[in-house]
């Protein structure tokens, strides 16, 4: 699994599931959340050297197995549910409409496909696209008659504006701009503060998924330096982190 | 046939001069003659070039008629005319652009829905590329932009229109593709069907993960 | 004839994507092969075009071979490019001549790279409309035309010099402005599938098809 995601680019969460089930069962309980925590981590530095196209499509990959992940987790209040939609089904339904929303995915792909090919073959075949023969370009109409100068520029710099806006937005980087480490501080911080913490008190109710997730992520994270201990009592229960320091174990 | 001889020449000669795909019905307006002959004389056309073994072929897309030049030259023409629009779709790009065509009008969510990820930057750089344009806004659904192909899209994939898509049941995945993903998405419990034992139509759903 | 047999499609190919003269010289090194096989060939295919009354001509200018379309049909042509439609080639001309007039000199690949798409035809229009001209080659580029606007230009538009155009700067659209760019944008597109009696699809682009 740990292969499967380094060295494909995943167009999102549910081609990656598509492919991992091609391969083997996948068990959301199973998935080992510090072998996707070190990919995400180590991925991140690479990132100066790498296509951003598809190094932003493995954090959102990795995101979102980590989403499940903390879903599955944690308790199954709304803000943590993956999807709305998942809320209140039994097992099985929550697995048969993934099913088949996976299915409705992978059909598209399918399409997809075709499309690509499509395009392909297409490309082999070229238009003429020539410029008139002279006789015939005085003939056409005074397509410019009304421009104004302003128009002119308007359109410059439209023209422009398009190609920044296509350039800069790679794909899903925009969307998500929660830095691990700056959560990973602050959590640091919260822990240190007050010895020990719920993980409740730190995500604001309501808060965004990615929010959940990457505070949970900064959580392991401070385990794995060791500056945090983490305690949860009951399966889907609350999560005590307690500072190393003072080895808190209030109660 | 003696209406196609005294139409091929001045068929050919507006064909040649057109930059975009022209319809039937304003090549008939200036041949000043029936529609039908004139659709007639056009497969005919394309026919005998075909037949020929021509450099160039006449293809019916997005709602006209151009032409193009055959595609086992494409390396030599590449040689001699730099072609501009070379840059090949990301797989995020053809997935949002499937969604599109087969939904339109579709709305950003729509899209996201089915792809499971947000696809604002796809679908801007879809735009971007001519490729989908705004077609209206849901109002039941807060206004939502609802986006659908444009014409340079059908002549990018070669399509005459909408309906030379492909049907997209044609891409459902087959029965033995459902149950694997049924039987191995989760070992909550065993598979819950496993009487469909249809034979296997077409595996192409199994491993075709295009690699990038 | 087995030589003319095997060159034709290529050659065809070859003379149906070029604007301008190709020598032998240059579609013998393409074809690989030698230059009097392929002088005999186009000779023999530009007699071919007029025996069987093609609508397209094959003729030997200065500096290579050109198709061009017969002069029997010149009235139609005329009358196809009259019935272009105004506001796609304004749109394109707009477009490329913004990107010359801000860019210059600029070569044709430039162009088209801001562009997004082709804009050969589109550069030759303005240049018959006095707005635009060669300005020099780039020799970094294998001596690609660089172009650049005209005295003309420049009285069309009021202004004394070049210096005199508005700062780019001045334009960067607000989201308003951007909208209404977008939609005229997109209205030139056209609708889909009939490109002609356009009547006004100015507005099409806001709510005519929502429903679904």
């Amino acid at each position: 699994m740990a292969y499967t995601v380094k060295t494909q680019g995943f167009e999102g969460p549910f081609d990656l599931l598509l492919s991992l089930v091609a391969r083997q069962k996948v068990d959301v309980q199973e998935l080992s959340i510090a072998e996707i925590a070190d990919q995400y981590l180590e991925y991140i530095e690479k990132l100066q050297e790498l296509d951003l196209e598809v190094a932003s499509d493995f954090l959102l990959v990795a995101a979102t197995l980590l989403e499940l992940k903390a879903a599955s987790l944690l308790p199954r209040e709304p803000a943590y549910a993956i999807d709305a939609e998942y809320e209140d089904l039994s097992p099985e339904e929550a697995r048969e409409l993934l099913v088949a929303r996976l299915l409705e995915y992978k059909k598209f792909k399918n399409a997809a496909a075709e499309l690509a090919q499509r395009f392909e073959s297409e490309s082999r075949m070229h238009p003429r696209s020539a410029g008139l023969e002279e006789p015939f370009l005085a003939l056409m109409p005074d397509y410019l008659a009304d421009i104004t100068l302003h128009e002119l520029a308007v359109i410059c710099a439209d023209l422009l504006h398009r190609r920044e806006v296509f350039l800069l937005q790679a794909e899903h980087v925009a969307a998500a701009p929660i830095s691990l480490e700056a959560h990973v501080d602050m959590v640091g911080r919260a822990v240190e503060h007050s010895k020990q913490t719920m993980f409740s008190e730190l995500v604001p109710a309501g808060a965004a998924v990615e929010e959940v997730v990457v505070t949970f992520l900064a959580i392991l994270e401070l385990y794995k330096r060791g500056v945090v201990t983490i305690e949860q009592d009951t399966l889907f229960g609350d999560i005590r982190i307690a500072s190393v320091k003072t080895k808190g174990r209030a109660r | 046939m003696s209406e196609y001889g005294s139409l091929r020449g001045p068929l050919e000669a507006l064909l040649f001069v057109s930059d975009e795909p022209v319809s039937v019905m304003r090549l008939a307006r200036i041949l000043e003659m029936p529609e039908t002959d004139v659709a007639q004389a056009l497969a005919e056309l394309a026919r005998e070039y075909a037949a020929d073994e021509r450099g160039f072929q006449l293809r019916e897309v997005a709602g006209g008629w151009r032409l193009y030049t055959h595609p086992a030259y494409h390396e030599m023409v590449e040689q001699l005319v730099l072609s501009w629009d070379t840059r090949r779709l990301s797989q995020a790009a053809l997935e949002a652009l499937a969604v599109i065509a087969y939904h339109q009008p579709a709305s950003r969510q729509g899209v996201n829905a089915v792809r499971g990820v947000n696809s604002e930057a796809v679908i801007a750089s879809l735009i971007e590329k001519g490729l989908v344009r705004e077609v209206g806004r849901d109002k039941d659904a807060g206004n939502a932009i609802l986006y659908g192909t444009t014409r340079t899209f059908l002549e990018k994939f070669g399509l005459k229109d909408l309906d030379d898509l492909p049907p997209l049941q044609d891409f459902a995945p087959d029965a033995d593709t459902e149950r694997a993903i049924r039987e191995r998405l989760s070992a909550m419990e065993g598979p819950l069907f496993d009487d469909e034992d249809d034979g296997d139509d077409d595996d192409r759903t199994e491993d075709d993960d295009s690699g990038r």
